[in-house]
């Protein structure tokens, strides 16, 4: 594996984001702190980094492409909900309106206990590795693999969507969760808040990015590349993917999870729309974009894509569409590596060089 | 159950007919001044108008008759003006008293029939039409509107129909239905004589109609009469039994089609090329636009043919499809068959655009489409099972493309070609089949037939730019059920579904039905990963 | 240095917000200087693409109608109205960034906004906490009542609770059954609610009624007409069915229900979120007769309501709207209302902040194209609008079968719940 | 130690209604280097197939060191047992180095087996003996076609096998390339190790191969020595079609 370099991409990448986080901590208070809106959207932004970070490292790496990472993403965030809502109530007082229109005098029995964090944090672990534990086991077992695979896990992200628009599952049904006032003690939206939560999302993401990349570098990375060139030729050297797959699997939705932990807070509302299989779909989209198979393509896919669409989305809310249809068409048949490409495109190019590089791209890390 | 007979019947109604005492119209002539102010009132007044309309139908002379019969109808269509002095016929504009031309005055208002009021007037103006519209189908039309609610016949109205009606087969349907609404006559017979010819139409209606009478004196008194309340509710039940077994036949089988019709292209292109064509729900959007496109040009061009643009509009909609599926085809998907995962997410593009593009240019309301005579309104077969011929034109329809699509698969050179490359594309590119044509010419007709698609939802579903969207994990789910690219299989793979998703939603509800679907589908893979009808093979 | 270039791509992002909507606004940097003088801002949150856009789309028109009158007219405390616009495309949790954007980087005055309930409550924390101010013009569950917010339509207990009544009058069909259907959110599963607790009132057996729910863009009724056909059948008194499913599903139902041969005078379907774009892909001709309650149709009398429809067919003409200038609904009534009562409650206040404008609201009034006079009275921010009852027509419209003698009070809380 | 390393017992492997293996049986001993000959589609990549655990036989079962049945455990375990097998096409891992591929041959398991420096001195090793040692640092995806045959080698090599299976080793080798080859697989040849090669190339298979199967539709058709395998005129017919 290569080595890297004080001036290699992702540690450039990781040290700015380092350095806007510890500006944005410093400057906060002063007249030159960020507005509460740029705040905001910096600190959602990072949790789709570390969200799109999830989802290469088992698509880039591994080769497996998920269409239903809204699933672990959701998980995360409606645990963090619960949590939110349970300590926002005990705080409070402030009954959550979902309770209300079905007529319930408490929470279900099983909100129990999700006014403290750790045991919220605990339960989202859980049921993460849970889910993702069982599905991966079942599916790598059989070997259900590629696009089928990909189909299984949008019909799975679909079937949790059906269910949670559901209202007697006590979850909040179609209109999700929202109203959270107090995290850890703290009342939400104010300018200290903000600032907080975007910095801790942004350090998140940096560390995230370094695990994975300390991941990819070491020898289980080598063996995840290899799984995904040619998973069985490895297994008839004597290593079981199965189980490389599954930890990969599990570890991928564990990030997704903290990613959509990160995310609620900020956004200030969970619903199932997050588990709607267009979500999924354009996690994928942003990896392509940024270049799957790079830590700092799918930061950078995940970056430029929603900052762009927070933008659009007031500026021409006409175009977005045709605007991320181009970029996709674009990505796919002009920089197959995504727009780490673009570094190393030479415009002047034969066209059988061109398919070698696309041959190439699918695969180098 | 006490209550049951009055189900039929609006209550209030019966009331109404009582209230206004056939009596009156016999004995002396029609206030007819009155009727047209009554007309003109109230829902009340409305209510007694239409009352004294029906026993006119029933029992009043020819003259009155053939005065009063178009105010029924001018009622229902509101095309009675009424103003001061009285009120107008829009139609003609005639004065409704007088039948004198004369313009309404001042801004005339057209009462509208309540809920309660209109079946009143409907079963009068069938009543006028039963016993004085010249053309023997409008009277047919009549006697059908009659029979919805028999209890409510003015009485001796049937006899009297019967006895001017020149038209043999009609006469004979009359009769049948005076000896049906004889139910609660006086003479024993009659009424025995009734309860068969309920019994010979079951559905839980005629049910609660024939269960109430066990409450019937008659019932402990007469054996005869038990006797044959008792064999009657037996047929019905076993009548109803069948109909709803069929029922959830034909309903399985429609949805069934409908999946198939969704998921066929799909399963060509998946099967041939490994492409995941997440745009072949736009596709289908597509085609219910060209049929829209189609409809509306033969409005333009040739009203006459109108009625049939559905027919007219599948070689269009086949090819426009066709031509967008091979344009995408060469455009895109060619350079990226070694990229499975990346022509999912170039195909994910093109749907995200064909949408946009849809909603810009026609707009986001649903289209709205004629419904032609051939899939309007459906024939009741037994019990309460509707053979509805919406549904039954998509079922004939997917027949038909199944058909064809088989044929064609099987037995053209084309079709040949397709297996071939389907089951080893290096062998067939060296024997001389030229593997790129192919490619193209499949994903075309994979595209055209999802133009078909389409066209057969667009008299089920409403159109509008989001349609395909709805489709799209559902065709996913027959096609990797099935098992890749095999026609069987997806044929399988959608009766299934459909039957079972039927079955479960009345049990547990419609979302239910999806997710437990969905899961057992998932689960289904788990167990055998290439679907029902799995083409084996070495590793390549 | 990539610090600085988001950031600028962000600002970038809100001054071309700016730059749309208006041509003449001052770049970023000026905005704090001119804010005393220069136009007053207010933003609307619809969809114009998604899932809503045909619903909601237009309503983003007939807001900037409205604040041209007022405009006309000199504008409020002398300055004029500038209308931004945004789409979050039908996905809710943008609904609350594009309310954050208008908020804290436009400081607009007040958002105009949502169709569902749940961009509602994605929105109500935004504007809680920025002290912000939403104009809601949909009728929805009630049980809701944020200060932050302006209802301007009806909660169930004042629109849905009336229509049943009529229905299960003398002077409807004496109504002794019912069939709920609904999609399966929060609207529709609070209407039902209440409607039982309602019924529980008055002593209707709970045998008298089923409840049924369908997934969100459902469409494949076949088996749930059956349902409901079984469910008249049975006997018991005339049935009627409450149709709370939204969107798409409604004219989808429609269809399979005349196609099955069931005609309004079997089953009645009081269709309580149904509009006249419902039925625009629809043969009307065999559902004549079905029902609806708003509070406004678009064949109410009166001259206040021939003057807005003249308005927005004028407007949709000059302006080369995308929608159909010959159809008027309720919630384009109700965003119409929303802009002049806001208007007006600044204009009492003499000022444009949000605690001054709520102060203001006890005692508007305002004449509603629907014909009646509207009110707000300060115990909540509800309006106090009156009650339609619409029948289908032939010409895929609605006719006006009963409506309220006045304007019932609303109730935010249902007693029925 | 039994001589026999595998032993196929009467194996039947379908696809669909095709027979690629038909009841089959064979054995092979211990330091013999056995060539596996036979028109296209005799089923002889199906044999490799069965007995690295990627395809499962319908009927029948392949014993390694008449012991272990081999079509009940997983293809890693096989590989753990001690077989190895190259693929026909040449299946390397484009994201990785040479070296890093010698490793993950030598290195099985997910903990490591061998300390550092043992694990380099093995690579160092094969590297060698494959002749890519001055391409250790290369990423696999830029080697030529030879190149990456003689990597395949090197991987399953690295861990010291007690059966090797070549599929096609010096397919699209150039005569110079297919030389080395010849000498290499020679020069692996052991008493506790079995080789088992598929190949085309006659000329090649002669100067390799101990003994010769011939397999034609499913079926050994022949079993002995090149020479004898020349002669037979079954064999001859099978392969000329007359």
């Amino acid at each position: 594996m290569s080595r890297i370099g004080p001036t290699s991409p992702i540690v450039l990448l990781i040290g700015l984001i380092i350095l806007v986080a510890m500006a944005m901590a410093g400057l906060a208070g002063t007249e030159f702190a960020l507005s509460r809106y740029l705040a905001n959207a910096i600190g959602q932004l990072a949790a789709f980094a570390v969200l799109a970070i999830s989802l290469d490292l088992i698509w880039g790496y591994l080769g497996i492409l998920s269409l239903g990472h809204g699933l672990f993403f959701a998980l995360g965030g409606y645990l963090m909900a619960m949590y939110l809502l349970k300590h926002s109530f005990e705080i409070t007082a402030t009954v959550p309106d979902f309770l209300q229109f079905m007529g319930w005098k408490d929470f279900p029995f099983y909100w129990a206990g999700f006014e403290f964090f750790p045991y919220a944090l605990a339960v989202a672990v859980v049921v993460t590795l849970l889910v993702s534990g069982i599905f991966g086991y079942v599916s790598f077992r059989s070997r259900v693999g590629g696009v089928y695979f990909a189909i299984i896990t949008q019909a799975l992200v679909y079937v949790a969507m059906l269910l949670m628009f559901r209202n007697d599952t006590g979850f909040g049904g179609n209109n999700g969760m929202t109203g959270f006032t107090v995290l850890f003690g703290w009342p939400m939206g104010t300018s200290g808040m903000i600032t907080a939560l975007a910095v801790a999302s942004l350090l998140v993401l940096a560390w995230v990015l370094l695990g994975c990349r300390w991941l990819v570098g070491s020898r289980f990375g080598a063996l995840m590349l290899a799984t995904r060139d040619d998973e069985t030729r490895l297994r008839t050297m004597g290593y079981e993917t199965l189980r490389l797959k599954l930890i990969v699997w599990c570890l991928s939705a564990l990030i997704a999870m903290l990613a959509g932990m990160l995310y609620v807070p900020q956004v200030g509302i969970i619903n199932p729309r997050v588990l709607s299989p267009e979500l999924s779909l354009e996690i994928a989209v942003w990896v392509a974009i940024g270049g799957r198979g790079h830590l700092v393509g799918a930061v950078i896919g995940a970056l430029l894509v929603n900052a762009v669409k927070f933008w659009l989305s007031s500026a021409a809310p006409e175009i977005w569409p045709f605007i991320l249809s181009g970029l996709i068409v674009l990505v796919v048949l002009v920089f197959p590596n995504g727009l780490m490409d673009i570094a190393k495109f030479k415009f002047v190019r034969p066209m059988g060089a061109k398919r070698l590089a696309a041959d190439l791209g699918e695969s180098r890390p | 159950m006490k209550l049951a007979r009055s189900a039929l019947l609006l209550a209030g109604l019966a009331g109404a007919l009582l209230l206004a005492p056939p009596a009156r119209a016999q004995a002396q002539a029609l206030d007819r001044a009155g009727l047209v102010q009554e007309l003109c009132g109230d829902a009340g007044a409305m209510g007694r108008a239409g009352a004294t309309l029906a026993a006119t139908a029933a029992a009043g002379s020819d003259e009155d008759r053939a005065w009063a019969a178009p105010l029924a109808r001018a009622a229902i269509d509101r095309k009675l003006g009424c103003d001061e002095t009285g009120a107008v016929l829009e139609e003609g504009g005639l004065d409704a008293v007088t039948r004198t031309p004369r313009a309404a005055t001042g801004t005339p208002r057209a009462p509208l029939l309540s809920l309660r009021n209109r079946p009143v007037f409907e079963l009068g103006d069938a009543a006028f039409a039963l016993r004085g519209a010249p053309d023997p189908a409008r009277r047919a039309a009549a006697l059908k509107t009659l029979e919805r609610r028999p209890a409510l016949i003015p009485e001796r109205l049937l006899d009297r129909a019967a006895e001017a009606e020149t038209d043999a087969g009609l006469k004979e349907q009359i009769d049948t239905l005076a000896q049906t609404a004889a139910l609660n006559a006086a003479d024993p017979a009659a009424r025995i004589r009734a309860i068969g010819r309920v019994a010979e139409n079951p559905s839980r209606r005629a049910l609660t109609r024939i269960s109430a009478l066990a409450r019937d004196p008659a019932y402990e008194a007469n054996p005869e009469f038990r006797a044959a309340v008792d064999a009657a509710t037996a047929r019905i039940e076993r009548g109803i039994a069948i109909g709803d077994a069929l029922a959830t036949l034909y309903n399985g089988l429609s949805f069934a089609s409908i999946l198939f019709m969704a998921a066929i292209g799909l399963a060509i292109i998946f099967g041939l090329m490994g492409v995941i064509n997440l745009a072949q729900g736009e596709l289908i959007m597509i085609g219910a636009y060209v049929t829209w496109l189609v409809q509306q040009g033969l409005r333009a061009v040739a009203p006459g043919l109108l009625d049939w643009y559905l027919i007219l509009a599948i070689p269009v909609a086949f090819l426009v499809t066709a031509a967008i599926g091979i344009a995408l085809e060469a455009s895109l998907l060619r350079h990226l068959y070694k990229r499975p995962l990346m022509s999912l997410l170039a195909t994910w593009a093109v749907s995200l655009f064909l949408m946009n593009l849809v909603r810009v240019v026609f707009g986001t309301q649903n289209l709205q489409f004629e419904t032609p005579f051939y899939v309007t309104g459906g024939v009741p077969v037994i019990g309460d099972f509707i053979f509805t011929w919406n549904r039954m034109f998509a079922i004939a329809f997917a027949a038909l493309t199944l058909a064809l699509t088989w044929a064609l698969v099987r037995r053209t050179p084309f079709g040949l070609n397709i297996r071939a490359v389907t089951q080893n594309r290096d062998m067939a590119a060296c024997i001389g089949i030229p593997t790129r044509r192919v490619d193209m010419m499949a994903f075309g007709l994979g595209s055209g037939l999802a133009g078909l698609a389409g066209l057969a939802l667009s008299p089920i579903y409403s159109v509008n730019p989001q349609m395909g969207q709805n489709f799209i994990i559902d065709a996913f789910m027959v096609v990797v059920l099935g098992g890749v690219g095999t026609i069987a299989g997806t044929v399988v793979a959608a009766l299934g579904i459909g039957q079972i998703n039927v079955l479960i939603e009345p049990l547990w509800g419609a979302v239910a039905a999806k997710v437990i679907v969905l899961l057992m589908i998932i689960a289904f893979l788990q167990w055998r990963p290439e679907g029902l009808f799995a083409v084996k093979g070495r590793r390549k | 240095m990539v610090k600085f270039s988001r950031r600028s791509l962000l600002q970038a992002s809100g001054l071309a917000a700016v730059g749309l909507a208006s041509p003449l606004s001052a770049p970023a940097f000026l905005r704090g200087a001119q804010a005393q003088s220069g136009p007053v801002k207010l933003g609307c949150l619809f969809s114009s693409s998604g899932t809503m856009a045909n619903l909601e789309g237009r309503l983003n028109y007939v807001v900037k109608m409205a604040a041209e009158e007022i405009n006309a007219k000199g504008g409020v405390n002398g300055r004029t109205i500038d209308v931004l616009v945004s789409d979050p495309a039908s996905d809710w949790p943008l609904y609350a960034q594009s309310a954050k954007q208008m908020l804290q980087q436009e400081k607009v005055s007040a958002l105009f906004g949502c169709w569902t309930s749940v961009s509602r409550k994605t929105v109500l924390p935004v504007v809680e906490q920025e002290n912000a101010l939403l104009y809601y013009p949909l009728h929805f569950e009630g049980d809701e009542n944020s200060k932050n917010v302006v209802y301007v339509n009806s909660p169930p207990a004042s629109s849905v609770l009336p229509a049943v009544d009529y229905l299960m009058g003398e002077e409807g069909v004496s109504a002794k059954r019912f069939f709920m259907l609904g999609s399966d959110y929060v609207w529709p599963r609070t209407i039902n609610k209440q409607l039982k607790g309602y019924w529980k009132s008055k002593g209707i057996p709970e045998s008298a009624w089923k409840e049924e729910y369908v997934p969100f863009g459902f469409s494949n009724f076949q088996t749930l007409v059956n349902q409901i056909r079984a469910f008249a059948d049975e006997g018991g008194g005339q049935p009627v069915v409450i149709l709370t499913v939204v969107g798409n599903s409604i004219p989808d139902f429609m269809r399979e229900f005349a196609n099955q041969g069931i005609l309004a005078t079997d089953i009645p379907v009081l269709g309580l979120d149904m509009v006249e774009a419902d039925l625009e892909g629809l043969d009307t001709a065999k559902l004549v007769g079905h029902l609806n309650c708003w509070a406004y149709l678009q064949n109410a009398k009166g001259p206040a309501n021939e003057a807005f429809l003249n308005n927005w067919a004028g407007y949709v003409k000059a302006n080369n709207v995308p929608f159909s200038g010959t159809v008027s609904i309720d919630p384009m009534v109700s965003a119409y209302d929303s802009v002049h009562l806001w208007a007006m409650a600044a204009a009492k206040a003499g000022s444009f902040d949000v605690p001054e404008v709520s102060k203001a609201f006890a005692g508007l009034t305002f004449d509603c194209p629907s014909g009646y006079k509207i009110s707000m009275t300060g115990e909540n921010n509800y309006v106090a609008r009156g009650v339609f009852i619409g029948s289908v027509n032939d010409a895929q419209g609605f006719d006006i079968l009963w409506q309220s003698k006045d304007t019932p009070k609303p109730v935010p809380f249902s007693p029925y719940g | 130690m039994s001589l026999t390393a595998l032993l196929v017992d009467g194996v039947t492997v379908r696809f669909g209604s095709f027979r690629a293996l038909d009841d089959l049986s064979l054995a092979i001993d211990y330091g013999e280097v056995r060539a596996i000959i036979g028109p296209n589609g005799a089923g002889k990549t199906t044999l490799l197939d069965v007995i690295s655990g990627i395809t499962r036989p319908k009927q029948g079962r392949v014993l390694f060191d008449g012991a272990t049945d081999l079509t009940e455990i997983s293809e890693a375990a096989i590989a753990r047992a001690g077989l190895r097998r190259k693929f026909q096409k040449p299946s390397v891992f484009k994201g990785l180095s040479v070296r890093r591929h010698i490793a993950i041959g030598a290195d099985v398991g997910f903990r490591a087996r061998l300390d550092a420096p043992a694990l380099e001195d093995r690579i160092d090793e094969v590297l060698e003996i494959v002749g890519l040692a001055d391409q250790a640092g290369r990423l696999a995806g830029e080697l030529s076609h030879g190149q990456k045959q003689w990597l395949e080698i090197g991987m399953v090599l690295a861990s010291d096998p007690k059966v090797l299976m070549l599929d096609e080793p010096v397919a699209g080798l150039t005569d110079e390339e297919t030389e080395r080859t010849a000498a290499l697989v020679r020069a692996l040849r052991r008493p506790d190790r079995a080789i088992v090669v598929v190949e085309h190339d006659m000329d090649f298979v002669e100067r390799i191969a101990d003994r010769v199967t011939v397999l034609h539709e499913g079926r050994t058709l022949f079993e002995g020595s090149m020479a004898h395998v020349r002669a037979d005129a079954a064999v001859v017919d099978v392969y000329l079609g007359r």
